[in-house]
């Protein structure tokens, strides 16, 4: 599907907006429906999309696989240092409050961030091994 | 100003969603798949439009008429893509229209 | 309460209906395809009118995410059907 | 009101005959694109039951990435179900455990219902207090310094609160799920990639050809 013009044209228009919806979701979280998890999903399938029509190379040569294989454990990392930085702060493990002023909201940014790292990772790492599990069959 | 939502209501979303049905009907009941893309079409199409700036008059406030902008131009620019490509495939890989002096497929008399 | 939104409802669900069965039916892939491709759009539309049916338009998220999304799924079964595989290499 | 009644009859009648459909086809293809529209299905159902961020999981899994890896599965394993043969052992017991099942929900409140442990709950009021901006209760409360009594998050979304917040344990203890089970497929997808005559459970570390990434 390369040399499909009208395909290629309309998934360029595509990408930006739903990686830019992906955004929207995980910081409009607070407001609305939505969170980290979801965004996470939405972000990888916005590459998925990429990879599908561009071709497994130009996918990972637009996120390296070594990139979000580390993102898998960095987003669970994060999540785990803000309990223990809110720990060192004084409260106890993931209480947000330590965190100095208005620590729920910045807490509980930080740790959807965290969620949509290892989310996004572990959904681009499944499709990266499949794709190059069947390439090689 | 109820009244002329209420009447604009009317007017956009019954059409859109008798289209929509239209087109459920046509995707179900057409003899093959060229003639049901057709079918499909005016789903896609007209039955979605309709519906979606019908409910732009009803917005309460102008982001969610936004919101539906949005959703129509997405619609518009995918679903003809994705048909474009189903069609594409469906004529590479030898997929023939059923012409009217071909003898009707047997599997498809028994569709209710 | 607002006729035009439930008559709205239960003609997009007859919709959904009949492209299920169509869905079922097959006969080809491709009119599978189609049958998936038409239910996408029917439940943005569901999604669309359900959110001022219910008072709650912040439903539209939902329905712009599936208006974004549906084209994936239809992108990688064409994919696969026309050349047996996902594996990205296109040489 | 009958209306909605109608509805939420109509969906479920749609999602059990689609579950019934993908049960009996045989084609795999088939069954992947019907998932798809189970899918659809779910999330417009738990919209009607006012769960929009239910909903909005399963419409960013379902559309974004479930057709995909179910595609990539059957594009390794074959696409055509094997006849399998019917046992009544299975039946019964399949049965047996729906019928347990629905006799457990037999105790549960009826949707809606104003006197279910979940709305007369006093812990209720502390989620939906939490949503309040703190410049608001400032006045009544030092902020968040007594939790439970006056404890401020300020965000609007109570969901999102309960999860990040309240529940932060547990929401912990799911990215680490899903921390794990992306680590289980690139294991087992790994393996199978470098297949050896003798299927030894010794797991590579990373694939050879990526060097960590820049």
């Amino acid at each position: 599907m390369k040399n499909h013009v009208i395909l290629r044209f309309v998934t360029k228009l595509l990408i930006p907006h739903i990686l830019l919806y992906a955004f929207y979701v995980q910081w409009h979280g607070d407001f609305g429906p939505g969170g980290g998890f979801q965004a996470g999903v939405i972000f990888a399938a916005a590459i998925v999309l990429y990879g599908l029509i561009f071709g497994l190379q130009a996918a990972e040569r637009a996120i390296r696989p070594g990139l979000v294989q580390s993102g898998v454990a960095l987003g669970l990392l994060l999540y785990i240092g803000v309990g223990i930085a809110s720990m060192l702060l004084g409260g106890e493990f993931l209480d947000y409050d330590a965190l100095g002023h208005d620590g729920q909201h910045h807490g509980i940014l930080l740790v959807e961030t965290g969620v949509f790292i290892t989310v996004a990772s572990v959904m681009i790492t499944v499709f990266y091994s499949f794709a190059e599990l069947i390439r090689r069959q | 100003m109820d009244a002329v939502r209420e009447l604009l209501g009317w007017l956009w979303i019954v059409p859109g969603a008798t289209f929509c049905v239209i087109g459920g009907i046509g995707l179900l009941r057409f003899p093959e798949f060229y003639s049901r893309m057709h079918a499909a079409g005016v789903t896609d199409t007209l039955g979605a439009a309709l519906v979606l700036i019908g409910l732009m008059f009803q917005s309460p406030d102008w982001t969610v008429a936004v919101k539906l902008a949005l959703i129509l131009f997405f619609l518009y620019v995918t679903s003809p893509t994705a048909a474009h490509a189903l069609i594409h495939a469906a004529h590479t890989t030898g997929h023939e229209p059923l012409l009217a002096d071909d003898p009707a497929p047997a599997h498809e008399g028994d569709i209710p | 309460m607002k006729g035009y939104l439930a008559i709205a409802l239960l003609g997009i669900l007859v919709t959904m209906t009949l492209a299920l069965v169509r869905a079922t039916l097959g006969p080809s892939v491709y009119d599978r395809i189609l049958a998936v491709n038409t239910f996408g759009t029917a439940t943005v539309l569901f999604i669309a009118v359900l959110g001022f049916f219910t008072g709650r338009p912040d439903f539209l998220d939902l329905a712009l995410l599936y208006a974004l999304l549906n084209f994936i799924g239809t992108i990688a079964i064409l994919k696969y059907f026309k050349r047996g595989s996902l594996a990205a290499g296109e040489d | 009101m009958s209306g909605e009644q109608l509805i939420d009859i109509v969906l479920l009648t749609l999602l059990a005959s689609t579950a019934i459909a993908i049960a009996r086809l045989r084609n795999l293809l088939a069954t992947a694109m019907l998932t798809g529209i189970f899918s659809l299905l779910g999330a417009c159902w738990m919209l009607f039951l006012d769960a929009p961020d239910v909903a909005f999981t399963e419409a960013a899994v379902g559309a974004g990435m479930s057709t995909i890896l179910i595609l990539a599965t059957l594009c390794v394993v074959n696409a055509e179900e094997k006849p399998s043969r019917e046992s009544p052992i299975a039946l019964v017991a399949v049965l047996l455990t729906g019928g347990v099942l629905v006799y457990g929900t037999l105790d549960m409140p009826s949707y809606g219902d104003p006197d279910a442990p979940a709305t007369t709950s006093p812990i209720t009021r502390i989620y939906l207090d939490s949503a309040n901006a703190p410049s608001e209760q400032e006045e009544g409360h030092a902020a968040g310094s007594n939790p439970g009594d006056g404890f401020v998050v300020g965000i609007p979304n109570t969901v999102t609160t309960v999860l990040a917040s309240f529940r932060g344990y547990d929401t912990m203890g799911e990215t680490a799920v899903i921390f794990t089970a992306g680590l289980g497929v690139l294991m087992v997808l790994a393996g199978a990639r470098h297949r050896r005559p003798d299927p030894s459970m010794e797991i590579e570390p990373e694939p050879v050809d990526e060097g960590p990434g820049k």
